[in-house]
């Protein structure tokens, strides 16, 4: 398979905003991204079975009433529930950024790639505030999609809420448990990559254990808080004016790991 | 209810005398709609008489003026559409207008600010442009104001300004439009009218600009469905307490719907890329009455409308309610009968309800029905030119005020407590309550700096992906000038607006204007609004900067007096390659430190002056000659890439703006002030603090000084000092003023403000 | 002292939450549902008479243009 | 028929909002408060049991790992 035959979904609904260029940034890496509406998919028009991978993109589903990502969410796993499942079960790639970690979480893809069983919750922002800022990352482990992300990089949130919340009384088995299934994949942490702490801004969202990202056991789910198309490139970095070198950016890598892992599996 | 002069009472009485019937309710209502102030700007196209002279037309021969005067092939479309559009590459153009939402933002500030937000972008969307981000400028009272001051059920400035905060981060956000640019001002004048400036930046592709309707061209209303919102708003208000009257009161406020203009938007650039429809336009103050007519008059023909056809909310509506409505999230489309079809079909995709609630008619009529029943049936002629035109009298005496006389303190201290101001401090805590770089188009954030807390000058965006060409957004705001002269407020709100931009690297500026002012039917309150105008046309004329939109906001009272006048402007520039963008942050240690410019000796209504609790008179003033060729040496330093950092000199002078680069970029800095360029002997202080219009701080790698040099040939410039430690130094004449460590001084300018 | 204050828009402000919740409990199948609309809900707690739990509602809590409020003793 | 569907944050899960209001009202001179917490009421009016909005809670109106609902009967 020739990396332009890759065929992504970027999967929206009212009130997504972020299609546009998430489309864009695997668009820029050869591959075929298409933005689709759900109601495509629920009216029977359109069927997941055409896409080698779904990105869920950021924004504001349904204005994120209720709770953010909550009706999307709600809406896949009862209208779509079983293409969902065996798009999931098939290990075809499920990238989530911002909004979309939201309905991954809220449908119950995560963290265990189950639908309709919710484990985690993404709560209010700690500061009871939308954060736009910039963050570290802390790799933790590798999945199809962090393989070639350097252990610290940087990306941009923009959330209001972001806060990975555990059952009250459960907090560290589960830890525990995702910790050794190697699903705990993105952590908030300091420009020397030493973990935020819970510390503000660091972790911004005042995440449980500084989580930013979560994969399913087998890796090929991803959710994350922030939005690597907006690092796609360096001139997209607050900072970019200071130093002269303008290439890549680190969400770069998110994307490219997603589409290699594709054209590795699809052989 | 109806806002209607006397003498347009009897225009109205004579033109009905002649068709010998009486007005139909809807008709008068059409009438105060469409001759509203808010609609026709009545002061601004009227006939002022200010000091024996007699202005026909103010905006024709100040603002307007300019623009025809310098008529630049590059503007596209001005002050025709509700929205400036200039070229920008080939087949793209930017449009760009700005709006306020006062009253609305004092009343309910979330809301307010929401649908002022929602409402300029409708403006984006009217001339067939993709909203690709948004500005906000904001006046409210000071923070600390005391609960006893204020007027019974006046809202206390920090309440107004977290709603008002909210509210434009909520629509932005949810719509997903970065918020890029904006500026927050502080002033008691603004306790009783806090300002609301709403502004949207949008890509517009001239081929797939259409406007050219005809008749037989359905009108298909678009969007959210029609309720009593923003009916009579005013005289709810007073109206509040009442038993029973929510279902007729309420429905003044609104809150607004951000998911429903999204989907709205996606919908309308489906219907420009199949180029299906003839025309559109938003639905703004006035409803349907004016958008319906004003299209209709625009393509010199008339329309029919069936109002019972209009979806509603809930029942009950009377035909003139429906009319002239101000319901958010509706857009009115024209589309040839043809294509209606698909054009519903896209609608009907998106779920967004469309309804085809009328049509253009050969005759220059504007006929209403409501069901059977022709409930308006007007010319188009008398509606459009009937209105008699207003005369009103402007004078303008200069107010008494003296300059103060003090010693120079602890400059150190001043320093720090400059930085504190509320008017100075860093606004971070608001601005990381917007999404500033969703679309991932922003290249110049407001943010910048080593630690991403600086405060940027303007924003740069890189609107397309296929090209490295971007735009820089700025603005520039001078309230307390206007204490001193209305005149030099606005040429120094034109010179800081083009200055921001230039400083990053913009160029070829297009402007737009937004007065906001008191009652124009007092003299004084005019004769201000004059000199600002002249002002406007003196400068931008000179600074060769065409307007291409903006807007008047007057009648700004309240129990507390009138707004301090306050004229915005927002300048939008070209950056030909947006990896050239210059940011203001420090970068580096060992690099000359250079000012441009004159600095003189007008601290009238300067921030130093404020914190030492006076006025002063010598406000800062103009000098466009001198401050062209700065601004030239300038941009073609920067194209050489011998700019590291570019900062414009602005509230608290050369004192601020070295502290904002210093902490800004983690370098501190040495700085002699007796090399500062000044024609006349000036104190230090003063020399520190003052405001003088037209000067930058550039950062420059001692290696390009001279290259960077004999480029500055021919303008006033100097080298003043270099980058080094963790401290800013400054010495006059030898002697240390002041030594300050810079994280102490970021310290002070971030505390000033907290959201 | 334990205070309840209810804020909710005021009828015919629009309440977008509420609509939204409609629909998406319609489309998850629950047909029967005819309408529904929000308010949010401050339990306040500490030593505050009914008088300045009013004060709250006019200087914070509530903007009684757009909304209404109700305030509930919850415990003495 | 109409419910009142009461949905709050866990115990022992943050409400940070409740916690900025606690420091606003305190920074405006409410001094005597000592707690303040949020939650949001959805009223449902239509054809439907209790059983119905229970699972409304479930499926839709609440998290379960992070908040608590609680359901009383408005109307008949
Ligand atoms: N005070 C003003 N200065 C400059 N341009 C103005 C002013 N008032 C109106 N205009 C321009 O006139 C055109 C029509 O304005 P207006 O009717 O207010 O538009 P809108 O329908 O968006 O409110 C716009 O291009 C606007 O920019
Ligand atoms: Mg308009």
């Amino acid at each position: 398979m020739k990396p332009g035959e890759v065929r992504i979904l970027v999967l929206r609904s009212a009130g997504t905003n972020c299609d546009a260029e998430t489309a864009s940034a695997i668009a820029e890496l050869g591959a075929r991204a298409e933005v689709v509406h759900v109601n495509r998919f629920i009216r029977g028009r359109r069927s997941l079975e055409e896409f080698h991978g779904m990105v869920l993109p950021g924004g504001f589903s349904y204005g994120d009433r209720i709770r953010s990502g909550a009706v999307l969410a709600k809406l896949l796993s009862h209208r779509l529930r079983r293409e969902l499942q065996r798009f999931v079960d098939e290990g075809r790639p499920i990238l989530g950024i911002c909004n979309g970690f939201q309905v991954l979480v809220e449908s119950g893809l995560l963290p265990f790639g189950e639908v309709g069983q919710v484990k985690l919750a993404l709560a209010k922002n700690a500061s009871a505030r939308f954060e736009a800022r910039w963050v570290y990352l802390l790799k933790c482990s590798a999945t199809p999609f962090t393989g070639k992300l350097p252990r610290v990089s940087r990306m941009p949130v923009a959330n209001a809420e972001g806060r990975v919340v555990f059952p009250p009384g459960e907090e560290q088995s589960l830890l525990e448990e995702l910790e050794e299934s190697s699903q705990i994949v993105l952590r908030y942490c300091t420009r020397e990559g030493e973990p935020a702490r819970g510390d503000y801004p660091a972790n911004p969202c005042g995440s449980f254990a500084d989580i930013a990202g979560l994969a399913s056991p087998e890796g090929t789910i991803l959710g994350m808080m922030p939005h690597p198309e907006r690092a796609f490139y360096r001139y997209m970095y607050p900072d970019w004016t200071r130093d002269s070198a303008l290439g890549m950016g680190d969400g770069c890598a998110i994307f490219e790991g997603m589409l290699e892992h594709i054209l590795k599996s699809q052989g | 209810m109806l806002a209607l002069s006397l003498e347009e009472m009897r225009a109205i009485q004579r033109y009905y005398r002649s068709l010998n019937r009486e007005p139909t309710d809807v008709e008068l209502e059409t009438f105060a709609q469409t001759w509203s102030e808010h609609c026709v700007h009545k002061t601004f196209k009227g006939i002022i008489i200010y000091d024996g002279e007699e202005i026909d037309g103010l905006l024709k021969s100040t603002i307007a003026r300019v623009t025809r005067e310098l008529s630049p092939e590059w503007c596209f479309s001005v002050f025709e559409d509700n929205a400036g559009i200039v070229d920008f590459e080939g087949d793209y153009a930017i449009a760009f207008k700005v709006e306020t939402h006062n009253h609305p933002s004092a009343i309910e500030p979330f809301g307010g600010a929401a649908t002022g937000v929602g409402g300029v972008i409708r403006d984006i969307l009217g001339v067939w442009g993709e909203p690709i981000a948004n500005t906000d400028v904001l006046c409210f009272g000071e923070l600390d104001y005391p609960y006893e001051k204020l007027p019974r059920d006046m809202k206390h400035p920090r309440f107004i300004f977290t709603y008002v905060v909210a509210g434009i981060g909520s629509y932005g956000n949810n719509m997903g439009i970065p918020t890029v640019n904006g500026a927050i001002f502080f002033d008691e004048g603004y306790v009783g009218n806090p300002l609301v400036y709403c502004g949207t930046v949008g890509i517009v592709k001239k081929s797939r600009y259409r406007r050219e309707a005809k008749p037989g061209d359905v009108l298909l209303l678009v969007g959210g469905r029609t309720g009593r919102d923003g009916i009579h708003g005013v005289t709810f208000a007073s109206a509040e307490l009442e038993e029973g009257a929510e279902e007729t009161f309420g429905t003044a406020v609104q809150i607004g719907d951000p998911i429903e203009e999204e989907k709205i938007k996606r919908a309308i650039l489906k219907v420009r890329e199949a180029e299906l429809g003839s025309a559109i336009t938003d639905l703004g103050g006035g409803g349907l009455s004016s958008a319906v007519g004003e299209q209709a008059h625009r393509f010199g023909c008339g329309a029919r409308v069936h109002l019972e056809r209009v979806p509603l909310k809930y029942a009950g509506m009377k035909p003139w309610e429906i009319w002239i409505s101000e319901s958010q999230e509706r857009m009115l489309l024209i589309v040839p009968p043809s294509k209606l079809e698909r054009v519903l079909e896209i609608f009907e995709e998106e779920e967004v309800e469309a309804t085809a609630i009328g049509e253009l008619i050969p005759e220059r009529r504007l006929e209403v029905y409501y069901g059977d029943e022709r409930v308006a049936d007007l010319s188009m002629e008398f509606l459009f030119h009937g209105l008699p035109r207003v005369r009103r009298a402007a004078s303008w005496s200069p107010p008494e005020l003296s300059e103060p006389h003090f010693e120079a303190g602890n400059l150190g201290e001043d320093l720090h407590r400059l930085l504190a101001m509320p008017n100075i401090a860093s606004k971070e805590s608001v601005i990381r309550t917007y999404d500033h770089e969703v679309k991932a188009m922003t290249v110049l954030k407001p943010l910048q700096g080593e630690a991403c807390d600086g405060p940027g000058d303007a924003a740069v965006l890189k609107p397309l992906r296929e090209s490295w060409r971007g735009i820089a957004i700025s603005n520039g705001l001078n309230p307390l000038y206007g204490k001193i002269d209305p005149y030099w407020m606005a040429a120094s709100a034109i010179d800081e607006a083009v200055r921001n931009n230039l400083a990053v690297g913009g160029r070829r500026i297009a402007l737009l204007d937004n007065f906001c002012w008191g009652n124009p039917e007092k003299p004084e309150n005019l004769g201000g609004l004059v000199r600002a105008a002249k002002a406007c046309y003196d400068i931008a004329l000179a600074y060769e900067t065409p307007f291409i939109s903006g807007k008047d906001s007057l009648y700004n009272e309240s129990p507390l007096g009138a707004v301090t006048p306050t004229l915005l402007i927002s300048a939008l520039g070209i950056v030909p390659d947006v990896r050239r963008a210059v940011s203001m942050d420090f970068k580096r240690r060992g690099s000359c430190i250079y000012i441009l410019g004159e600095t003189r000796p007008e601290l009238g209504g300067s921030h130093y002056y404020k914190l030492k609790g006076y006025l002063g008179r010598s406000v800062p003033k103009v000098e466009p000659s001198r401050a062209k060729r700065t601004f030239a040496a300038l941009t073609r330093a920067i194209d050489s890439g011998l700019v590291l950092a570019c900062h414009d000199l602005s509230e608290g002078g050369l004192g601020v703006a070295l502290a904002e680069m210093c902490f800004s970029g983690n370098v501190g800095a040495r700085v002699e002030l007796s090399l500062v360029p000044a024609p006349q002997e000036m104190r230090a202080d003063f020399i520190l603090f003052s405001e003088s219009n037209s000067r930058f701080l550039v950062e420059v790698h001692p290696e390009k000084a001279q290259e960077f040099e004999a480029l500055m040939q021919g303008t006033s410039f100097a080298r003043i000092g270099e980058t080094l430690g963790r401290e800013l130094v400054v010495t006059h004449n030898g002697r240390e003023l002041l030594r300050e460590h810079i994280a102490e001084l970021k310290r002070s300018w971030q505390s000033g403000v907290v959201l | 002292m334990k205070w309840e204050v209810r804020v909710a828009y005021k009828r015919g402000v629009q309440d977008p939450e509420g609509e939204t919740t409609l629909e998406a409990l319609r489309m998850l199948g629950f047909k029967g549902v005819k309408r529904v609309s929000t308010a949010k809900l401050f339990v306040i707690e500490g030593e505050c008479t009914r008088e300045e739990v009013e004060r709250m509602c006019r200087r914070l809590l509530a903007n009684p243009v757009s909304q209404d409020y109700e305030i509930r003793r919850l415990a003495p």
